[in-house]
């Protein structure tokens, strides 16, 4: 077995997701997401959009690895051929949405692909107000294909059913036929289209059972009879993320939690804010 | 203007602040409404940070409308987070769409916009937005009813002495705030000459026909971003939550707000080291 | 892309073409779907000009869509005016905020816009506009259905070989007309390096990711005007006028269109002395 | 009397109307409103806003004096401090209504201020197609003071009935209290507001009688008891037109028709294109 971690497995599965000029669109504070877009366009979709920041900057190319947390703004920025209003974002949204890859992070998803980012609890006395889900509400409406990733599959994440239903997944049976959501995990990937309505594994990370992503899951997934191994890593795209795109590390921000999540970041600015 | 006269501007029913979560909020300004104790604000911002959150823990907040507050990468927004759980304050959540739908139909002179966008999102609910039967097809629509600020607080890179400006890096949704508001104030890095202004008109993304104040406050978004001229200082926004965290963000308030009389008060606490750190590389 | 090839990409419903009046039209375009012997066109521009008459004159028109057509100070379309009038032609007669409402009700997911702008107008009823009541107050308004062209054809100044595009000078709508479209031709006086293009990304007006096609035509508006290359050619367009008016249009599209291989030739037979008259001072 | 000309004293009357600060949108081929706004921004308006060229181009200052007929693209864009889309124009429309100056000039306009670009005759069998009426009927809508200007003040021109309303004007007396319809003529200057309904003579210019205005127009206008002159150019503002911001006399060219404005027009290119 090849030499990866859990991070750069999720950053090829999610680079895969891109196409050749797709459109893909970033938002807050998702660097595995953002080293995955890097990735892909070193790589498979050398002619994908990058929309940078709530999708504000276009990246043309990969003049300005590798991806910074300090300055990722001004790296953007040297890298942009076009500078977008957020208005324009949405026009794009509108006008192009088969086109666009844009990775969401749920703090709870239910087996409808319905999403919470607002509360945990009751919502007018909640135990957790999150931060607000942003343009996820909007974009899941709009969206044939929605994409979500997940670094920390857990029972608390894969609910039965969403506290607060910030964004709405698979519904209206008829219109949306060929709606769906693919979710990429630490443990494996899963999908759920309005043809079944059932949240389906699809594959499973290399030495993970199918028990344990049971086990982290609070709804019933339905397994189909052969299960395959996700695909792996290539040793060109692990060398690629490591010693170009991001020898810092920022993608494993999100596998973290707490005190070791601050803990890496001041190691990565304090990095950054010396060797500029 | 000093940033003193600037806040005697505020007034009305909606105070719309700039900006993207730690990317150039008006923190000078927001430091000087804390300082001018101004109370019982309602605030509308697109994706909201320090800036809320520091007005949450002055009390100077009734009501927040927005998308999103928090400190990215960093998290919550520690005061904003324990005022809504506690119902010390009203956080009206929005998403993109409904902000930026709302602003629209103030400027383009629509009664409201009709869209399918939310449907079927508990947040529609919340926002209380009605629903429509279309009259082209059969099928249920969203009125999104405008949005019109007050005032709109917004600081930018650069202007020239009456407002016509540059905005660069993250732009949000500040062109729209800025053109749906009834009043604008600037608080910017730079004041240029228009002949600079000039030089390259297709650059310049607000009219100073729209514009009611400019104030110069170079670092006025610290410790959030003002590319290209400096970064968000994570390190001092970390200190806000450390400071939240251990029950101690009067104390913060104190040592770098109130107990000051200006901006330049406060980046002279700060330091040199820090305001350098953040600093791009030339 | 030679222009031949561009105009077979013309295809659908509704064909909406840039520029306004007597600015940026893509005249080496329309000269080309003319020896084409394209017909039937549906047209939207929002201020028609010499393109929109030179199609009628040739008969490749079906049915016009715009707020304006005429020359401007040189008075009548006179082709157009005719067609019209002896009803060879539909003009269906929008204004601009008809127009600007249906395509940013395709660009921004709204299903119509409401608006009481056009109320009272005939024009309101010739365009088949229907009327709602306001959810929120006792009036009624009027939806505007969305807009959205098959293909823009849009002559600009300047990109690089992907679409990624300056536009100057009288912009008019052609960004949103480009948004809107689903499939979009640029028409370019220059082709210039995507890194000339990131030297100043603020003034990238149009995304190569909407732009289907990228043909080099310098000169390509003429008559019409091209800031910063050339001012519109008023000599010529009344040139178009006195052909018209002696009932001899035929000879002109045969001398400057039908009869030559290409755009070039038309500037060949124009002369180097009209191409100088129109250029500004340096 | 001084010496000026009639259209010397339009401009005058035009610029009037543009107080400091308004923001002045100028339509396609306007040059006497072109010569008014560039006038009032000289003297008395020196901090108005001119957008040119359908509201897409806003004029700082008169350095790029004098008005150009074959390259007003290029002096507007010269003196230029923001480059606008006609979208930013009508958001511009929208929220500062009040402070809008523009100027229409219609082929037809009636006693209630409707005013007709569209056709002469019946609609679907036109006499006469006109090219259009591009924004005047949503501008009519939305202002609170709607400006018009007729250079030559005719029957045909002020009608009883306009053959076809391009844009309302004065209507729905309760909502719109302090909307107003100002007529600046080549004989004098009207006014109509929501109060009255009528169509009022408020000056009549040097030399001309109310005879010849009544006999000009085709309704019956309201005479107040006395009737002022029209206010005369100065001589300051003469010289200002003359010798600085229209020495060509791009302002004549709405005073003309057919083939005597064909010809001013080809002597102003002319000129113009020999002297850059």
């Amino acid at each position: 077995m090849r030499d990866f971690t859990i991070d750069e497995l999720m950053v090829t599965c999610m680079a895969r997701e891109v196409e050749d000029r797709s459109i893909v669109l970033q938002g807050l504070t998702t660097p595995l997401a953002t080293v995955a877009y890097y990735l892909a366009k070193a790589t498979h979709a050398p002619n994908a959009y990058i929309y940078q920041l709530a999708g504000n900057i276009l990246t043309h190319d990969l003049k300005a690895l590798p991806v910074s947390m300090l300055f990722n703004e001004f790296q953007a920025m040297s890298g942009s051929l076009h500078v977008r209003s957020q208005m324009e974002a949405y026009e794009t949204i509108f006008t192009k949405s088969s086109s666009i890859v844009e990775f969401f992070r749920p703090a709870q998803i239910d087996k409808y692909g319905n999403v919470n980012n607002s509360v945990i609890g009751n919502y007018e006395s909640p135990k957790v107000r999150l931060p607000g889900a942003f343009g996820i509400p909007d974009a899941l409406g709009i969206y044939p294909k929605i994409l979500v990733y997940c670094p920390r599959h857990e029972k608390r994440v894969f609910v039965e059913k969403v506290d607060f239903i910030s964004g709405l997944g698979i519904f209206d049976r008829e219109k949306y036929r060929d709606k769906e959501v693919r979710i990429i995990s630490n443990l494996g990937t899963l999908r759920l289209d309005n043809k079944t309505q059932e949240m389906q594994l699809i594959t499973k990370h290399p030495g993970i059972s199918i028990e344990e992503i049971k086990e982290n899951t609070s709804f019933d997934l339905t397994i189909p009879k052969t299960i395959q191994e996700t695909e792996l890593p290539t040793e060109h795209q692990i060398s690629l993320i490591r010693s170009k795109i991001d020898p810092n590390g920022t993608r494993r921000l999100e596998m973290l939690g707490g005190k070791e999540r601050l803990s890496l970041l001041l190691d990565i600015i304090e990095k950054e804010s010396k060797i500029k | 203007m000093p940033l003193k006269e600037g806040v005697n501007l505020i007034e009305g029913n909606l105070i719309a602040i700039g900006g993207l979560t730690i990317h150039r909020k008006p923190i000078a300004f927001i430091h000087e409404i804390i300082r001018s104790k101004i109370k019982g604000l309602n605030v509308l911002t697109f994706g909201g940070g320090p800036e809320i959150d520091l007005l949450v823990a002055a009390d100077c907040i009734n009501r927040v409308e927005a998308a999103y507050v928090g400190f990215e990468i960093l998290g919550f927004a520690p005061n904003f987070r324990k005022a809504v759980e506690n119902k010390k304050i009203e956080f009206k959540e929005c998403t993109e769409y409904s902000i930026m739908a709302g602003l629209l139909a103030t400027t383009f002179g629509a009664s409201f916009i009709p869209s399918k966008t939310l449907m079927g999102s508990d947040i529609k609910g919340k926002l209380g937005l009605r629903t429509i039967r279309s009259p082209f097809k059969d099928e249920e629509l969203i009125a999104y009813p405008p949005i019109e600020p007050d005032v709109a607080i917004i600081h930018i890179q650069r202007s020239d002495m009456y407002g016509n400006a540059h905005l660069e890096g993250v732009t949000a949704i500040d062109d729209q705030l800025i053109k749906a508001s009834k009043k604008v104030i600037l608080t910017v890095e730079e004041i240029i000459l228009p002949e600079k202004i000039m030089e390259n008109p297709s650059k310049t993304r607000i009219s100073s026909s729209l514009v009611d104040a400019v104030i110069k406050v170079p670092y006025g978004a610290h410790p959030t971003s003002c590319f290209p001229y400096y970064a968000y200082d994570l390190w001092h926004i970390n200190e806000i939550i450390e400071y939240s965290r251990s029950g101690k963000i009067e104390e913060y308030l104190k040592k770098y707000v109130s107990s000051l009389d200006s901006f330049q008060d406060y980046l002279d606490k700060i330091g040199k080291n820090s305001l350098t750190r953040v600093k791009p590389k030339q």
